[in-house]
């Protein structure tokens, strides 16, 4: 296990590159990735903004992150979340696992995710083409509940 | 003084993103700090109408409203988190 | 839907490049990959040979994928499997979906990888540093297990 | 005629790629030619030692082992996939 590698940036990122990161971390035979984007909303959307609480985001995907460490066999684990303004299309937010097996990598990083949705403090306002003001995405009870068919689990 | 901060809609309606307060002696718990904060202004009531849907974090950690305050240092309110 | 792509190569891959590419087929949410790299086997493995039926890999491949788009709501897929010979630190395989939904594009990922492991007609053979004829790879009872979960969901 | 296709260590065994076949009319069955194939030679019965673990594929789509033959104008041999 080497530490997570935890970024919270306005700037894309590069996902070949992140991935090239992770297979150097140990005897890799899986890396997934998962990358978040902005949807068009069928068209309707002009463009996402999105804000976090600077500190606690970190700490919070690092305890996530230690936390999927801890249920399975993974050699890295990369959480990159972007905050500011997005357009549709762009990506929003990447977690990337590697392991030496599949079925690890898979549930690391679909785990991550949920965990992501609900728990890391970001909030999303989503602004319609022509409402120059926008409105706060709510959160929803799916995602909730995709947190808990982990205390099932492992 | 403890450091205030707020995010989301629940600053977009309090009107500040951070404020340090003297928290009275009768605030113990988050869900003691959310009761005094409503009834600071017009603009609190609105943010905290509905406090049991408002997120608390002591020092970048998430609590429930039950938990006590203690030595935190700032604390942070904002709605459900919609990241990812 | 799109047809899935579907490439039987010698050369490597660009994850970067096949991820903006799965972007491109809709109102994309969420992308997911996985890559399937050449383990060093504890730096005893020097080569990894990789043989395949061709013709036949891609039909099969072609119905693997067909049967994730009839399963989960998928805007892309993509399947990148590479022959000839590979070292530790190559990648081998990629699986690569696209969704609106973070979960449709796991468990399709998931079960893609499944079915590539016992379905496509591929056959590893390892060179053990010092052994030139090598020793081809037993089929694992576990992927064959892998496949079976998949009957009961959905 | 028939064309034989074999692969990974079914293809060593045998030592040949591929080859054409006149089958007898008695090979109906997948089954039945992996029995016919198997008193060719010492390499087919090494390659066909335990014909339970041999996969078949015709013209391209995998099958079982009591599946007919019937027009295939392309069989495969193959010891199960370890592809991904």
């Amino acid at each position: 296990m080497t530490a997570p590698r935890i970024s919270i940036q306005r700037e894309g990122f590069d996902i070949a590159a992140e991935s090239a990161r992770l297979k150097e971390g140990g005897d890799v035979g899986a890396v997934v990735t998962f990358t978040g984007v902005c949807r068009s909303e069928d068209g309707t959307l002009e463009a996402l903004e999105l804000e976090h609480y600077p500190g606690m985001a970190e700490a919070e995907i690092g305890r996530i992150a230690r936390d999927a460490f801890a249920r399975w066999p993974l050699s890295g684990v990369t959480v990159i979340h972007r905050y500011g303004l997005m357009r549709p299309g762009d990506d929003i937010v990447l977690v990337a696992t590697a392991s030496t097996h599949r079925h690890a990598a898979f549930q690391a990083a679909e785990f991550l995710m949920d965990f992501m949705k609900s728990r890391a403090p970001f909030w999303k306002k989503q602004h319609p083409s022509g409402d120059e003001s926008g409105q706060w995405v709510d959160a929803r009870d799916t995602d909730q509940a995709a947190l808990s068919r982990w205390d099932a689990e492992e | 003084m403890t450091k205030l901060v707020y995010f989301a809609w629940v600053r977009e309606r309090i009107g500040t993103v951070e404020e340090e307060v003297d928290l009275p002696g009768t605030v113990e718990t988050v869900s003691d700090l959310l009761g005094w904060l409503k009834g600071r202004g017009e603009e609190y009531e609105a943010a905290l109408l509905y406090p049991e849907v408002i997120r608390v974090a002591l020092d970048h950690e998430h609590v429930g409203h039950d938990e006590k305050i203690g030595e935190a240092r700032e604390i942070a309110l904002f709605p459900p988190m919609t990241g990812g």
